[in-house]
């Protein structure tokens, strides 16, 4: 099909056009595609992204959402922006200026790093690592340091509350999300997540492994501080937490690093455990896009339903919930591997 | 031509700081921060040696993996340590800390 | 208990989700005010004789009636502003005309610029003697 | 005319010292906290360099979280002060600082003087699989040690943290 | 050497709270004393919505003062006027025509149901449930509409005279507010699915802020918020005031008096609201709706007191007359303000978060606390 290598050849073509260049060069130029690309994708897909979460909750709540401009709306966003960027830009007096004016550039260097290990389609990935979903984490992980910096360096009681939320959160969750992909990595027997998404070619790993997609969607639900979860913000006790006092362009960029981590974070569950870019009839990257896009859906109808969760109940439902069931899942993972093995080839 | 001796170099510097940082701070948290420096120069050091000197196994890395835990070990020991500390006496400088004197 | 709530609170949202929407579009879509509506006050000229009873009556001294007397020795009606500014529009006003000069319109788009566009003028009289309606 | 590879060593490196050193010499602690996570981040680069790309993953992983708790504690304990002078020196850092640059020339002769001799072989492309191999097969007990180590650490530093509670 | 407690103590800090934060409910401001996420110290501070209201009273005629019970309980203003009119003609000796009083028991609890709905919906919404903020607004829209269609305006109704009311009913209300009482239980369905049975809903509110009946009485705590901790207190049946004595109603009560039996009783009460309106509504007498009074109204000297029971508790009118055309003094016993009182009680040693939760389930309006 012509349209399913549309992108490959898009990047061949472009490797076309640097070879013959010393390898320093062409290592350049490519990681200059690789960052227009995520940025273009990021932007695209967020500027809508905030679309859809605004449209969607409208109709949740029996409104009717964005609708002035453009056709139903669709150019809200971009309106949004444009306002965004005209607002004034505000240090507040007794902040650590530098601090506070690089944790929104800070955010967004994880945000666009964590594109670069998701197989968008066949053969459509930036950089195949061996070590692809453990490189997700930990970038993924960084994110609370910007989110520190941003808390810490306002000078704002608010704001520093926040702060210590998004470290204990954040930190806390990474555990059971990195362990319920675990089961995942031991189905596929790599870290890599184009063997990942090849393994997952007959069945998808959310029939083998329900109890770590569930596990994985929550804990990653905390991760971006969505949903049920979003005490970081915690609009009602601490206003905008670590935002508080960001305006124009700088609260702009935690606002869409907010949904580039949404964004990042659907496609790693698209890639763990719905079969990543497999599908039939369709090209590879349209099946990935359609998985995704379910899979935004599920976080933001989630988010449109639950009711904030209280800071102790959310630690004690990680530590005393989560944690044990996903370890739990490692177990009868590796247990029904073996077995799997005993009856398909006769020995452990 | 990046040769072993420049990253033993570079893990040496690093170490120099980091000892530093350890013996001339007064909070007990950036004695933390220079001991965790150390560590991580010694950790270049197991890495580097393994990719010049054995690259075929990579008992390098698992080393510095160990350092890595036992770090973690480290820090939340000391962090634990330092909250007692600051209970105590209001205040996370080490100078104070004189009551023990044998 | 174990997420059942939950589950059936997404059902809800599900089932609300792909309801109609009940909110209004308002500028297209006007609302539908009924006759009682407190909007803006109107005056009948001819009925009213300046009595200053609704002045009167205000909680808040929002209505000035002034009045000539005329050549006959009788009392009319030579301006009457209401300072809508202050209006609490309790309607006490209304009630009180004796003569049924006063009412409601359900004019409720009264934003103005300016504070002084917020007195509205419902009557005044030329100098001519003609009788005009005010804005 | 540098390679790729000489070319980001370099530059790596650069930033690592200027990090450690700025983790050292700022007289803010937070802002020392914030450089030690330049420095590790760089760090980690140099893994990526020597192929321990895993290692580089726990070490963003492990130090971005220890960190951010770092700095937390930093600025828990250091609300009563002035943020800006949180972090001095003590007395005898003049005596620090002779120890470690007298360290330095002496490891740096040292280095000079060495004559390393290579083991052969190479490294395999995946060697997160032969990491896995040596952790599970040879290094087991260590691991396990080190598995006992965390958990006796994490108790003791809620001991330690929670105090005891008193007879009552 | 300092002392060492059981417990980990960090610095404690001032938080300001308010007037300007998303979950005080208008103007409310509360310096917290934090350790860490927990409220050492709570300290009301109120006054910002402060408009004299019991002064402009006595600048006004009896009459002229309805439109200003209004804006005290900006959102059940039917009941300030039914209060405020009832104790004038309490003083006067007026006889109100059969017509007025069903009309005044359909309005006020009318009122008390959208009072509670706001209650029920900026409840959910400060434990962040942004979607079942709309049930209860939906319907309070309706509730509105009809005091539209009968009085000209949605909150600030002066509907009530001294003697009356001040317009009868147009034709179309009572279908449409026969249809509101018809999709009634359809909204507390979905209140339970949305909201009551959540798991996280229940986590956030149960225990949180518990009032015990000897506290609450301490503080005189009244209203929704005393039935929900046990004690089955309603002026509407304790002292009945109109004609309540002759519908049939029960006064829901709760036992436990933490934060979501005080959510759950407002649904409770929304329902017997719905029932005394339904009888009212199939026995509404014909004829007038306002008595024989005298144009410009004088109290005979002397001091007089009556209370209702608003939305929100205990609604107290204390007119003290000199006999001439205007108030002497008027002094206002607004449940919110005593409300109020008891927060610091019931959210000092709770989280940040719990503050807001048990804050919201107090259910205060400012215009009633500063008057």
């Amino acid at each position: 099909m012509a349209i399913e290598g549309i992108f490959t050849a898009i990047i061949e073509f472009c490797q076309g056009l640097l070879a013959g260049t010393p390898s320093w060069l062409q290592t350049l130029g490519l990681g200059v595609l690789y960052l227009v690309g995520v940025l273009a994708f990021v932007f695209l897909n967020v500027l809508y992204l905030i679309y859809l979460e605004r449209k969607l909750s409208a109709y949740v709540q029996e409104r009717i959402g964005p609708n002035r401009f453009g056709p139903h709306g669709l150019l809200q966003s971009i309106a949004d922006a444009v306002k965004i960027l005209g607002k004034e830009d505000i240090t507040p007096r007794g902040a650590d200026k530098w601090v506070y004016i690089i944790a929104p550039i800070v955010i967004f260097i994880p945000a666009t790093m964590l594109y670069a290990v998701i197989p968008f389609g066949k053969d459509l990935i930036a950089a195949d690592l061996n070590i692809g979903v453990f490189y997700f984490l930990a970038v993924a992980s960084t994110t609370t340091i910007a989110i520190l910096m941003g808390g810490w360096s306002s000078n704002n009681k608010y704001s520093l509350l926040g702060a210590m939320r998004a470290v204990a959160q954040i930190i806390s969750y990474e555990i059971p999300l990195a362990f319920s992909i675990v089961g995942v990595v031991m189905l596929a027997g790599s870290l890599q997540t184009s063997q990942i998404v090849a393994a997952q070619e007959g069945t998808w790993n959310i029939v083998l492994q329900p109890l770590a997609f569930i596990i994985f969607f929550i804990a990653a639900n905390a991760e971006i501080n969505r949903g049920p979860f979003d005490l970081v913000e915690g609009e009602q006790e601490i206003v905008a937490g670590p935002y508080v006092d960001y305006t124009a362009m700088r609260f702009g960029m935690f606002y869409l690093s907010e949904y580039a981590n949404l964004l990042s974070m659907s496609a790693l569950a698209v890639t763990l455990f719905l079969g990543g870019w497999h599908g039939p009839w369709l090209p590879s990257w349209l099946w990935f896009f359609i998985k995704l896009y379910i899979m935004i859906y599920i976080f933001m109808w989630v988010r449109w339903t639950f009711p904030r969760i209280r800071i102790d109940h959310l630690m004690g439902f990680n530590w005393k919930v989560l944690l044990p069931l996903s370890l739990a899942n490692i177990l009868v993972t590796g247990v029904g591997i073996k077995i799997y093995q005993l009856i398909t080839i006769g020995r452990w | 031509m990046i040769t072993l001796n420049h990253y033993l170099a570079l893990s040496a510097l690093l170490f120099c700081i980091g000892l530093f940082g350890a013996l001339a701070k007064r909070n007990a948290i950036a004695i933390l921060m220079g001991i965790e420096l150390m560590l991580n120069a010694v950790n270049i050091n197991l890495v580097a040696f393994n990719f010049f000197l054995d690259p075929s196994r990579v008992v390098g890395q698992v080393f510095a993996i160990f350092v890595v835990v036992v770090a973690a070990a480290e820090v939340a020991v000391a962090l634990a340590l330092v909250i007692n500390i600051y209970r105590r006496f209001q205040d996370s400088s080490v100078t104070d800390l004189n009551w023990m004197k044998w | 208990m174990f997420g059942r709530g939950l589950i059936k609170g997404l059902r809800t949202t599900w089932h609300l989700g792909l309801g109609k929407a009940i909110t209004e579009q308002y500028p297209e879509r006007r609302p539908k005010l009924p006759p009682a509506f407190h909007g803006s006050l109107s005056l009948d000229p001819q009925k009213c004789n300046a009595c200053g009873l609704c002045a009167r009556a205000c909680p808040n001294n929002v209505i000035i009636v002034d009045s000539e007397r005329g050549e006959d020795k009788k009392r009319y009606l030579s301006a009457y502003t209401v300072k809508l500014g202050q209006c609490l529009f309790c309607g006490l006003c209304v009630e009180s005309c004796p003569r049924g000069a006063l009412h409601w319109l359900p004019d409720f788009e009264l934003a103005c610029y300016r504070f002084k566009d917020t007195e509205h003028v419902l009557y005044k009289r030329n100098p001519e003697g003609e009788v005009s309606k005010g804005a | 005319m540098l390679s790729t590879n000489a070319l980001a060593f370099w530059v790596l490196a650069a930033i690592t010292i200027a990090a450690a050193l700025a983790v050292v010499l700022s007289k803010n602690i937070v802002h020392s906290a914030l450089f030690l996570i330049l420095a590790f981040v760089g760090t980690a680069g140099i893994y990526i360099l020597l192929h321990a790309e895993f290692l580089a993953a726990v070490q963003v992983m492990v130090y971005a979280g220890a960190v951010a708790v770092l700095i937390v504690f930093a600025v828990m304990l250091t609300r009563r002060g002035d943020i800006r002078a949180s972090n001095l020196y003590n007395s005898s850092y003049l005596g620090a600082g002779i120890v470690a640059l007298g360290l330095f020339i002496a490891t740096s002769l040292m280095l000079g003087r060495m004559n390393w001799t290579a083991g052969g072989g190479s490294m395999a492309a995946n060697n997160v699989e032969a990491i896995a191999d040596a952790i599970l097969g040879r290094f087991v007990i260590p691991f396990e040690v080190a598995a006992i180590l965390l958990l006796v650490a994490i108790v003791g530093a809620i001991i330690v943290a929670r105090g005891v509670k008193e007879d009552r | 050497m300092a002392e060492v407690k059981g417990e980990l103590q960090t610095q404690e800090f001032e938080l300001n709270m308010g007037p300007q934060h998303p979950s005080t409910h208008g103007v409310y401001r509360a310096r917290l004393t934090l350790d860490g996420e927990k409220v050492v110290k709570v300290e009301n501070i109120i006054g910002y919505l402060h408009r004299g209201i019991e002064k402009l009273a006595e600048d006004r005629t009896y009459t002229q003062f309805i439109p200003y019970t209004d804006r005290l309980d900006y959102l059940s203003g039917m009941l300030n006027n039914l209060g405020y009119v009832q104790t004038v003609e309490k003083a006067l000796g007026i006889e109100v025509p059969e017509r007025a009083e069903y009309l005044r028991v359909i309005m006020a609890e009318l009122s008390r149901m959208a009072s509670h709905m706001v209650a029920i919906a900026s409840f959910v919404l400060d434990v962040s449930g942004w979607t079942a903020w709309f049930p209860p607004f939906r319907e309070r829209e309706r509730i509105l509409d009809l005091f539209e269609m009968t009085c000209g305006s949605r909150m600030t109704v002066s509907y009530m005279r001294i003697g009356g009311v001040a317009a009868d009913i147009p034709p179309e209300f009572l279908p449409a507010l026969k249809s509101l009482l018809d999709d009634l239980p359809q909204f507390i369905e979905q209140m339970h699915a949305l909201i009551s049975g959540n798991e996280i809903f229940i986590g956030r509110c149960k225990g949180v802020g518990k009032l015990d009946i000897e506290t609450a009485l301490a503080y005189g705590v009244t209203g929704p918020n005393l039935r929900a901790s046990g004690l089955p207190f309603d002026l509407r049946k304790a002292q009945p005031y109109g004609c309540y004595d002759r519908f049939e109603f029960d006064i829901p009560v709760l036992t436990n008096g933490d934060s979501y039996d005080r959510y759950l009783i407002r649904l409770l009460e929304i329902e017997q609201s719905a029932r005394i309106i339904r009888q009212a509504m199939e026995s509404l007498p014909d004829g007038e709706i306002m008595a024989k009074v005298p144009r410009v109204i004088k109290l005979p000297p002397g001091d007089y007191y009556h209370q209702i029971e608003a939305s929100k508790g205990i609604l107290g009118f204390y007119l003290v007359s000199d006999g001439g055309t205007k108030p002497y003094r008027l002094h206002i016993h607004s449940p919110s303000f005593v409300n109020l009182g008891a927060i610091p009680k019931l959210t000092e040693g709770s989280l940040i978060q719990d503050f807001v939760v048990t804050f919201a389930s107090i259910d205060i309006v400012l215009g009633d606390v500063d008057r």
